[in-house]
C-alpha cells in the first residue's frame, strides 16, 4: 500500500522536474514559492494520510491540532522567551501527548463504530478546540515576529526568502523518516499490517491498541512539528489551521490513498500550480479552481484508467 | 420602572462583537447609573448571531416577538445583515446599526426605511474620506504624493468591493473629479487569499506591486494579514514610501513588532485619541476598569457610541414615540469616543447614514496615532515608510 | 446450440496468463464440472464470463449473441447468474430480501411478487427463517443465499463456485438435491468444486484445467483415470 | 496443556457456546467436528481471544489467557488460522509469512529457515512470493494462510476447516503435514468438516452441537458411532 | 402498533403544519432553519445510503441558490418559480457531472464533491457581471415580503416532501439497489443492478433538492453572496444532524435536525458565550454513548430489537 515509488511516479516525478525547468527559466519566483508552499502542504498531508491510512479515520480536527500546536508555540515565546526554533521538541512533545490524550479519550471508543462516527466525533473535537480557543484567546491574530524567517538572499539575480525552504527540508525529512520508520522497523511493518486487516494482525502477534495509539500519538507530533515552523511566517488565531484540513485531504486523494511519496508530490505539483496562477496578473482569484481543478483531473483520470483495467 | 429594552445582534465569538457587546454592557451601565432614560432604566440583550445569516436573523426575530424590545442596535457582518434586512422591514422597529459595511445592505434597505440608521460609514464613503484624506495630507506636506496607488485586496466581498469602489474613484480622477481627483495619476489592484481563508502567501501579488512602484500601497484585507503581509514585503525588498493597510482590526500587540513602524493604517478611532478627546479618554478608561482588558478594535467605542447615541436621542425625544425618537435621531449631533461628530445625513439611498469617514492613522513607536483629519491628528506622519 | 460458448478466451493479470486460448462451451439442462488445481484459473473462468472483468482476447457467446461488450447487469439481466467462492451476502438486508433482490433486478419484479417468489425459491432450496437478519447465519444458510439471489434472477446459466466447500456430507447431500432439481428444470449449470465426491455426483461432463488450459475433458470418471489430472490435481490418494 | 472450563460466549445477545469444556494435552492432536452453526468457530475465536468470553476459563500451560489479548496470546504460543484466512490483501505473499513470525520473538530467529520449510510444503508460495495475497485464488490463500501460522512456531496450532478450497491432493498433503508437525512437539486443535480426513490425523475427538459438547471420544469411538457415520463421513 | 405510530406521526404533521397559528414569529424563524437544515441531511443521508459519503451538498445548495436568485434578478421571473428553476439547475447539472464523479468511490467521491462545491463559488465569484461577484447579489424583496407564516409553511412543505421522498425510497425498490450497492457493488452487479443508473438518479434526485432548498433560502433573505451561501455549515451542520440521529433512515436525520436545532438555540439562551464549546461536547458525547445515533439507542431502549428505516443496527458497522 504505502508503496514505493512506483514507475508511475518516477514518470511523474520526471514530469515534474521539466515542468519545474520551463516554469524556473520563464518564472523563477512562482517556481520557488511553489515549491515552499507545497512542502507545507505535504508536510501537513502526511500524519492525515498516516492517521486515514492506517485508523481509517478521517480527522476533522486535524487543522485544529495545527492550532494547538501554533498557540503552543505562541505561548511558549510570549510567556518565556523561547523562540520558536528552540520550540520544536517541546511543541511536538507537548502534541504527541495531546494526540495520545485525545486518542484514548475518544477516537479509541469508536473505533469499532465505522468511520461515520469517526467523522462525527472529529468534527466535534475540532468544534471544542477551536471555540475553547477562542474563548481563552479571542480571535485576535497573534504574531511571534523573528527577523530570521524573512531573511532574503539573491541568487542569480533572483531575489528570494530563505526561511520557507526549511517546508522542503522538513518535508523531505518526514517523508524519508516515515518511509524508514515504515519499512526498516519491526512497529512500521506492524503499522502496515494494521491499516490493512486488524484482526490478521493481532493473530500474528501485533499489538494493535498500541500500533493504534502510536500512530495517532505520531501523527499529531509530525502536525506540531509544522506549526512550530509555521509560526514565525504566519498569523496565529483560533481558524489558522483550519484550512489545511482540506487541503491534506485533497493532496491525500490526489496521491491516492496509502501513498507517501505521492503526497509530496502532490503537494509540490499543486504548490507550482498555485503560485504559477497566483503569478499571472488577475490569476490570484482562480488559484483555488486550479487547485481544485488539478485535483479532479488528477482523481477521475486514475479513476478512468483503471477503470478500463 | 419597566425597562427600556435595546436588542443587540453581536457574533459574540469573534473580537469584534466580543467587544462591541461588551462597550454596550458599558454604555448601559453608564446611563443606567446616572438614572436611565425617561426615569426608566435600560435593558440590554445581546443574541449571538454566530456569524452565520440564518441565525442573525431568527435573532432579529427573537428580540422582536420574545423579548420585546423597543430598538435594534448593534451588528457587524454584512452577509449576516443581508438576512437581517427582510426581517428587520417586517417589524419596522428603529434600528441603530453600527457595521455592515457593504453598500448591498443600503442597496437591500432601499430608500423608505426611515427608522434604520446606520453608523458605519458604506463602503464607498470610506473610499472617498482616504481619497479627502491624502488630497489634504499631500497639500500640507509637498514631498508626499500619491499619484501611484496600487490596491492589494482580499478576495471575498470585502476587499472586492473595496476594489470597486477604488475602480470608480479613479475613474473620476482621470478626469480630474472626485476625491482623488487632484492627486491620483496611476493605479492598480491584484487580489490575495486572506490568511483568514487559508491564504497567506502575499508574495506573487507583492511582486506585482513592486513592478507597479506605487507611491502608495494599500491593502484591503484582514487583521490576520497584518503581520505575514508587511514581513513578505520585507522579505521581498518591496518599501513603497506609504504602507497602509485596511483590515476592520488588528493583531493583537502589532505594536510592539518591529516592522510595524511606520505603517499606515485606515480606522475609525485610536487609543491615542484619548490624549485628544476627553470622550475618549472616558471610554478607554472605563472600559479597562469594568472589563479588564483594552478595547482592540474600533467597534468597541462604535458599540459604546450606538448605544449613547440612541439614548442621547431618547432623551432628546423625551419619549418612546417612533416618529419623536426619529426625528431627534435625525436632530442631534453626538460628540462620540470614535473622535467625530456623529450626525446623520442622507448616503447614496438611506437617508440616514452617520459616519461618513475614517481615519488615517499610523504606527508610530509601537503606537498607534492619528495622522488625518488634523483637527484630531495626535502626531505629525512618518514618512516615508521603511528604514 | 449451445447457451455459453467461449472461443480462444485469454486473460492476462500482469505478467500471469490466468487463462489461456480456452474454448468451450455448456449445452442447455447439462451440468458442467470445471475442475483444477488452485489457481488454475477457475474463478476467474466464472469472472470473465459474468462480466466482473474485461478479457483480454477472445470471444464469449451466450444463447448464440456475443456478450463481450455487456457489463455484468447486462449479462444478468440476459441469463447468466453466478455465486461466489467466499460467500458475499448483503449483510443490510433478510435472508429473504437477499434472495429478493435477484428478483427484483435480474426479473425486473415488483416488490410484491419479487416477495412471492423469493418466498418459492427459498422454499426450493431449503432456507428456512427467511426472516431473519443475516448476521449470525450459518455458512451452510449463507451458501443458500448465494444460490437462492442467483436463482431468482431466473437463470439459463448458473455458475456455482465452490458451492460445497465448508458443508458437511449430510449438508452436502441436501445441496446436491437442490442442483439436481434445478438440472431438472433446464438450467444449465456449471460447478467448479474441490470435492470429488461432489464432481462425480452431479457432472456428466467435466474440463480440466491447469494453468488456465484445458488439459482433460470427459467425463468425471474418464478423466479421473487421466495420469496427467491424478499429478496435478488429484494425487494419489484413496 | 490447553484447558477449557465451563466457558460461556454470546454475540451480543445471541449465546452461541454453551458451559463448555474440554482439554487438550500434550503433544496431542485433538478434532472439534459439528454441524455448520455449532460452534467450532467461536470456540476457536475465543481460544485465541478474538470474542471474549462471557464467563468460564481457559488456561494455557496453567496460565489463564481468557483476559489476554490476542497478541499477547499468539507471543504465548498459541496460533490460528482462521477460517476466513485474514492476510494481509495488499501485501506481498513473502511479506505476509515475515508477518507471520516478525512479532513472535522466538519464531523470528528463524524466520529464514522456517520461510525455506514453509516453501517447501506450498512451491506455489514461493513461485508467487511477489503476488499480492489478496490476488491469490482462493485456495492459494488457503496454503497461505497456513503458512503464515507455521512462520509463527507455535506450540499449539489451531487450524479452522484448513482444507477448505484446497485442492484434492493438497488436502492429503496438508493431512499429512500435520501428521509430521504432530511429532514435533506441536499441540494441534483441528476443527473440520472433512471428517474421514480428521480422523486420520487426530487423537481425539469432540462433537459440538449447539454449542454445547455432544460427545467426545477416541478415533474408534468417534468413528464407529452411527450418527457420526452418517452425518459425517457420508455412510 | 402500527395504528397507533401513524396516529402520533399525524399528530405531528398536523401539530407542525399548524405552528403558525400559535407561535411566534421567533419559533418560525427556528424551525424554518431546522426545516432547512433537515432536508441537506436527509439528502445528504439518502446519497449515503448509496455508500456515497457526499460532501457537496453546500456546493447544490449555492447553485441552486444562485440560479434562482439571478433568475429573479435577472430575468424577473417569479420567486416560487424560480425556486424550482434552482432545483431544476442543481439537477440539470448534477446529471452531467454525474457521469464523471460517480466513477469515484470512497474518498475520492467526497474530496470531489468538496472540491466541486469549492470550484462553482470560486467561478461565482469571478463573474461579477452575471452573478454580482465576490460581494453576491440583492434581490429587490424576499418571498412573502419575509412573512414568517408563508416562509415557514413553505419550507415545512419542502421538508415534507423531502420526508415522503426519503420514507417512499426506503420503501421502494430503490432501496433495495441503493442498499445492495452500499453492501457490495460486486454482489449488486451480479444480481442484475445496474449501478451506475441508480447512483445517477440518486445523485441527481438530491442534487435537486438541494438545489431547491438552497433557492428557498435565497428567496428568504433575498440575497445571495459567494461566502454565506457557500458555506461549509450547509455541508458540517446537516451531515452532523443525520449522524446524531442515525443514518441510513428517515427518522434519524429528522429527529437530529430537531435536537441540534433546538439545542444550538437553548444552549445560547443560557450562555451567550461559549455556547458552541458545549455544543461540540455534546456532539462528542453523542458519538462516544450512541455511536448508531439517538433514534437507534432510544428505540434499542424500548423494543428489545427495532429496527429503524428498515434497516438493522447491526448494519452500521461498514
Ligand atoms: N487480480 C489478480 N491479479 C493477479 N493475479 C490474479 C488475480 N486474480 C487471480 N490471479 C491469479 O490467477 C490465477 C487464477 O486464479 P483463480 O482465482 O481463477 O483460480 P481458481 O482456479 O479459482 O483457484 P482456486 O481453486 O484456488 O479457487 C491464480 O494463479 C491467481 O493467483
Ligand atoms: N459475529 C457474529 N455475530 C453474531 N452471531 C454470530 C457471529 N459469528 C457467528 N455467529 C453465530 O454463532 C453460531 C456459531 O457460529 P460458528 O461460526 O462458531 O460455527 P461453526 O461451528 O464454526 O460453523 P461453520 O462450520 O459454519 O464454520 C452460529 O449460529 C452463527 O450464526
Ligand atoms: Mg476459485
Ligand atoms: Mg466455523
Amino acid at each position: 500500500m504505502l508503496a514505493a515509488a512506483s514507475k508511475k511516479q518516477y514518470l511523474f516525478i520526471a514530469l515534474l522536474v521539466i515542468a519545474a525547468i520551463v516554469i524556473g527559466f520563464w518564472e523563477p519566483h512562482a517556481l520557488i514559492y511553489g515549491i515552499q508552499r507545497g512542502s507545507l502542504y505535504a508536510v501537513i498531508a502526511l500524519p492525515l494520510a498516516l492517521i486515514l491510512g492506517i485508523l481509517g479515520v478521517l480527522n476533522l480536527a486535524h487543522g485544529e491540532f495545527l492550532t494547538v500546536g501554533m498557540y503552543a508555540t505562541f505561548v511558549l515565546f510570549s510567556r518565556f522567551g523561547v523562540d520558536p526554533m528552540l520550540s520544536t521538541v517541546p511543541v511536538t512533545l507537548l502534541l504527541a501527548v495531546v494526540g495520545v490524550a485525545v486518542y484514548l479519550l475518544t477516537i479509541k471508543h469508536v473505533l469499532k463504530a465505522g468511520h461515520l462516527s469517526q467523522l462525527l466525533i472529529t468534527f466535534g473535537i475540532s468544534l471544542v478546540i477551536s471555540e475553547l480557543i477562542k474563548s481563552i484567546y479571542t480571535t485576535q491574530p497573534r504574531g511571534v515576529f523573528t527577523t530570521y524567517s524573512y531573511s532574503s538572499t539573491t541568487l542569480a539575480g533572483i531575489r528570494f526568502g530563505t526561511y520557507e525552504f526549511l517546508y522542503l527540508l522538513i518535508a523531505v525529512a518526514v517523508l524519508v523518516g516515515l518511509q524508514l520508520f515504515l519499512k526498516k522497523t519491526r512497529l512500521g511493518q506492524a503499522t502496515f499490517a494494521v491499516g490493512q486487516n486488524p484482526r490478521g494482525a493481532s493473530i500474528v502477534g501485533i499489538n494493535v491498541s498500541f500500533v493504534y495509539l502510536f500512530v495517532f500519538g505520531l501523527s499529531i507530533a509530525i502536525v506540531g512539528l509544522a506549526s512550530v515552523f509555521m509560526v514565525p511566517r504566519v498569523s496565529i488565531f483560533p481558524g489558522a489551521g483550519t484550512p489545511y484540513t482540506m487541503k491534506s485531504f485533497a493532496l491525500t486523494a490526489m496521491a491516492g490513498l496509502g501513498n507517501l511519496n505521492g503526497i509530496l508530490l502532490a503537494g509540490i505539483a499543486l504548490g507550482i500550480f498555485e503560485a504559477v496562477v497566483n503569478a499571472i496578473p488577475g490569476g490570484s482569484g482562480w488559484s483555488d479552481v486550479v487547485f481544485f481543478g488539478v485535483l479532479i483531473l488528477v482523481i477521475m483520470t486514475r479513476a478512468i484508467r483503471e477503470g478500463r483495467r | 420602572a419597566e425597562p427600556i429594552k435595546f436588542g443587540a445582534v453581536n457574533p459574540l465569538g469573534d473580537i469584534t462583537g466580543f467587544q462591541t457587546t461588551r462597550a454596550m454592557e458599558l454604555a448601559v451601565k453608564e446611563i443606567n447609573e446616572a438614572g436611565g432614560l425617561l426615569g426608566r432604566p435600560v435593558e440590554l440583550i445581546v443574541v449571538d448571531d454566530e456569524m452565520r445569516p440564518e441565525i442573525g436573523a431568527a435573532a432579529i426575530d427573537r428580540l422582536a416577538t420574545v423579548d420585546n424590545v423597543d430598538f435594534f442596535v448593534g451588528g457587524m457582518g454584512s452577509g449576516v445583515h443581508l438576512a437581517q434586512v427582510p426581517a428587520l422591514k417586517k417589524y419596522e422597529k428603529i434600528t441603530v446599526w453600527m457595521g455592515a459595511a457593504s453598500h448591498q445592505v443600503e442597496i437591500a434597505m432601499g430608500p423608505d426605511a426611515d427608522w434604520y440608521f446606520h453608523l458605519h460609514p458604506w463602503d464607498y464613503q470610506q473610499g472617498a474620506s482616504y481619497g479627502q484624506g491624502w488630497t489634504d495630507i499631500a497639500n500640507a506636506h509637498p514631498e508626499i504624493g500619491a499619484s501611484r496607488i496600487f490596491l492589494a485586496y482580499e478576495e471575498g466581498a470585502f476587499g472586492t468591493d473595496s476594489y470597486l469602489a477604488y475602480l470608480d474613484l479613479y475613474e473620476a480622477a482621470k478626469d480630474g473629479e472626485g476625491p482623488y481627483g487632484q492627486i491620483l495619476n496611476d493605479f492598480a489592484g491584484a487580489s490575495f487569499t486572506s490568511a483568514l481563508l487559508g491564504g497567506g502567501d502575499y508574495r506573487a501579488m507583492l511582486r506585482q506591486a513592486m513592478d507597479f512602484d506605487p507611491d502608495l500601497f494599500i491593502w484591503a484585507g484582514y487583521d490576520a494579514d497584518a503581520v505575514p503581509m508587511v514581513a513578505q514585503a520585507m522579505e521581498l525588498g518591496f518599501e513603497p514610501p506609504l504602507f497602509v493597510g485596511a483590515p476592520p482590526g488588528w493583531p493583537a500587540n502589532f505594536g510592539d513588532n518591529p516592522l510595524s513602524d511606520g505603517v499606515i493604517l485606515y480606522g475609525m478611532w485610536a487609543p491615542a485619541l484619548k490624549e485628544v478627546s476627553e470622550i475618549s479618554n472616558h471610554f478607554w478608561n472605563e472600559y479597562i476598569k469594568m472589563h479588564g482588558h483594552e478595547p482592540a478594535t474600533y467597534f468597541a467605542p462604535l458599540g459604546y457610541t450606538n448605544i449613547m447615541f440612541l439614548a442621547e436621542a431618547i432623551k432628546a425625544a423625551g419619549t418612546l414615540e417612533k416618529d419623536a425618537v426619529i426625528e431627534a435621531l435625525r436632530t442631534i449631533e453626538y460628540e462620540s469616543p470614535i473622535g467625530a461628530v456623529l450626525k446623520i445625513e442622507p448616503s447614496n439611498i438611506i437617508s440616514n447614514q452617520g459616519f461618513t469617514s475614517q481615519k488615517i492613522l499610523q504606527y508610530i513607536d509601537g503606537e498607534q496615532h492619528v495622522i488625518w483629519p488634523f483637527e484630531y491628528a495626535t502626531s505629525e506622519i512618518k514618512y516615508p515608510f521603511g528604514r | 446450440m449451445p447457451v455459453l460458448e467461449t472461443r480462444g478466451l485469454e486473460k492476462r493479470f500482469g505478467g500471469l496468463l490466468a487463462v489461456r486460448d480456452l474454448s468451450f462451451s455448456a449445452s442447455r439442462g447439462e451440468i458442467l464440472g470445471i475442475i483444477g488445481p488452485n489457481g488454475a484459473g477457475k474463478t476467474t473462468v466464472i469472472n470473465l464470463v459474468a462480466g466482473i472483468f474485461p478479457e483480454t482476447s477472445g470471444q464469449i457467446y451466450f444463447k448464440g449473441q456475443e456478450i463481450n461488450k455487456l457489463s455484468t447487469h447486462e449479462r444478468n439481466h440476459l441469463g447468466i447468474a453466478r455465486t461466489f467462492q467466499s460467500v458475499r451476502p448483503l449483510d443490510h438486508f433478510t435472508a429473504l430480501e437477499n434472495v429478493m433482490i435477484g428478483a427484483l433486478f435480474g426479473q425486473g419484479m415488483h416488490l410484491a411478487e419479487a416477495r412471492e417468489y423469493a418466498y418459492e425459491i427459498c422454499d426450493l432450496i431449503g432456507l428456512k427463517n427467511v426472516d431473519r437478519s443475516i448476521d449470525n447465519l450459518t455458512v451452510l444458510d449463507l451458501k443458500k443465499i448465494e444460490i437462492g439471489r442467483a436463482l431468482a434472477s431466473k437463470p439459463d446459466l448458473l455458475f456455482l463456485d465452490e458451492l460445497m466447500a465448508g458443508l458437511n456430507a449430510d449438508e452436502t447431500a441436501e445441496m446436491i438435491e437442490v442442483v439436481r432439481e434445478l438440472q431438472r428444470r433446464q438450467l444449465t449449470i456449471i460447478v467448479v468444486e474441490h470435492i470429488m465426491a461432489v464432481v462425480r455426483e452431479l457432472t456428466q461432463r467435466c474440463i480440466v484445467l491447469d494453468g488456465g488450459a484445458i488439459i482433460a475433458e470427459g467425463s468425471y470418471e474418464e478423466v479421473a483415470k487421466q495420469e496427467r489430472v491424478i499429478e496435478a490435481y488429484l494425487g494419489k490418494e484413496e | 496443556m490447553l484447558e477449557v472450563k465451563n466457558l460461556d460466549v454470546a454475540y451480543g445477545r445471541i449465546q452461541v457456546i454453551w458451559n463448555l469444556s474440554l482439554n487438550i494435552g500434550n503433544n496431542e492432536v485433538v478434532g472439534v467436528f459439528g454441524p455448520n452453526g455449532a460452534g467450532k468457530s467461536t470456540l476457536i475465536n475465543a481460544i485465541v481471544g478474538v470474542v471474549k468470553a462471557k464467563s468460564g476459563e481457559i488456561t494455557f500451560d496453567g496460565v489463564p489467557i481468557h483476559n489476554q489479548e490476542t497478541h499477547t496470546i499468539a507471543r504465548g504460543g498459541i496460533v490460528v488460522v482462521p477460517q476466513n484466512r485474514e492476510l494481509f490483501p495488499a501485501m506481498t505473499v513473502k511479506e505476509n509469512l515475515r508477518l507471520g513470525a516478525a512479532y513472535i520473538p522466538h519464531a523470528r530467529a528463524k524466520m529464514d529457515e522456517t520461510i525455506e520449510y514453509v516453501y517447501s510444503l506450498f512451491p506455489i508460495l514461493k513461485e508467487r512470493e511477489k503476488q499480492l495475497a489478496g490476488t491469490m485464488s482462493g485456495g492459494q490463500q488457503r496454503m497461505l494462510v497456513i503458512g503464515r501460522a507455521l512462520m509463527s512456531r507455535p506450540k499449539m496450532l489451531i487450524l479452522d476447516e484448513p482444507s477448505l478450497g484446497l485442492q484434492p491432493s493438497l488436502v492429503t498433503e496438508m493431512f499429512q503435514i500435520l501428521n509430521r508437525i504432530k511429532q514435533d512437539d506441536m499441540v494441534i486443535l483441528l476443527a473440520e468438516q472433512n471428517v474421514r480426513q480428521g480422523l486420520k490425523v487426530i487423537d481425539r475427538g469432540y462433537v459440538m452441537e449447539n454449542g454445547r459438547i455432544a460427545m467426545e471420544g477416541s478415533i474408534e469411538e468417534l468413528s464407529e458411532d452411527e450418527h457420526i457415520r452418517r452425518a459425517y463421513l457420508g455412510v | 402498533m402500527r395504528n397507533k405510530a401513524m396516529l402520533i406521526v399525524a399528530a405531528f404533521v398536523i401539530a407542525a403544519a399548524s405552528l403558525p397559528l400559535f407561535a411566534g414569529p421567533y419559533f418560525l424563524s427556528v424551525f424554518n432553519t431546522i426545516f432547512v437544515y433537515m432536508s441537506l441531511a436527509l439528502t445528504w443521508d439518502i446519497m449515503l445510503r448509496t455508500g456515497q459519503l457526499s460532501y457537496g451538498t453546500a456546493g447544490l445548495f449555492g447553485l441552486g441558490a444562485y440560479a434562482s436568485a439571478l433568475l429573479v434578478a435577472k430575468a424577473g421571473l417569479n420567486p416560487l418559480v424560480s425556486i424550482a428553476a434552482g432545483g431544476a439547475f442543481a439537477g440539470l447539472l448534477a446529471f452531467f457531472l454525474g457521469f464523471g464523479v460517480l466513477r469515484l468511490r470512497k474518498i475520492y467521491f467526497s474530496i470531489t464533491t468538496l472540491a466541486l462545491t469549492t470550484v462553482f463559488s470560486v467561478i461565482i465569484r469571478n463573474l461579477p457581471r452575471l452573478t454580482g461577484g465576490a460581494s453576491g447579489t440583492v434581490l429587490p424583496r424576499a418571498l412573502f415580503n419575509g412573512d414568517p407564516g408563508k416562509n415557514y409553511w413553505m419550507i415545512y412543505c419542502l421538508a415534507l416532501a423531502v420526508i415522503a421522498i426519503s420514507v417512499w425510497l426506503s420503501k421502494s425498490k430503490t432501496h433495495y439497489a441503493i442498499n445492495a450497492i452500499r453492501n457490495d457493488e460486486i454482489t449488486a452487479r451480479s444480481s442484475g443492478i445496474d449501478v451506475f443508473k441508480y447512483l445517477l438518479f440518486i445523485f441527481v434526485l438530491t442534487s435537486t433538492i438541494q438545489g431547491v432548498i438552497g433557492a428557498f433560502y435565497a428567496q428568504q433573505y433575498a440575497f445571495v453572496q459567494p461566502e454565506a451561501t457557500f458555506s461549509m455549515n450547509f455541508l458540517l451542520l446537516p451531515l452532523a444532524m443525520a449522524l446524531v440521529g442515525g443514518v441510513y433512515s428517515t427518522i434519524g436525520p429528522v429527529v437530529g435536525a430537531v435536537l441540534l436545532g433546538l439545542v444550538s438555540e437553548y444552549l445560547k439562551l443560557i450562555m451567550p458565550y461559549g455556547h458552541l464549546i458545549v455544543y461540540g461536547i455534546i456532539i462528542v458525547l453523542v458519538v462516544l454513548f450512541m455511536p448508531q445515533g439517538i433514534t437507534r439507542a432510544f428505540a434499542k431502549l424500548f423494543t428489545r430489537k427495532m429496527q429503524v428505516g428498515g434497516v438493522d443496527s447491526a448494519s452500521l458497522r461498514d
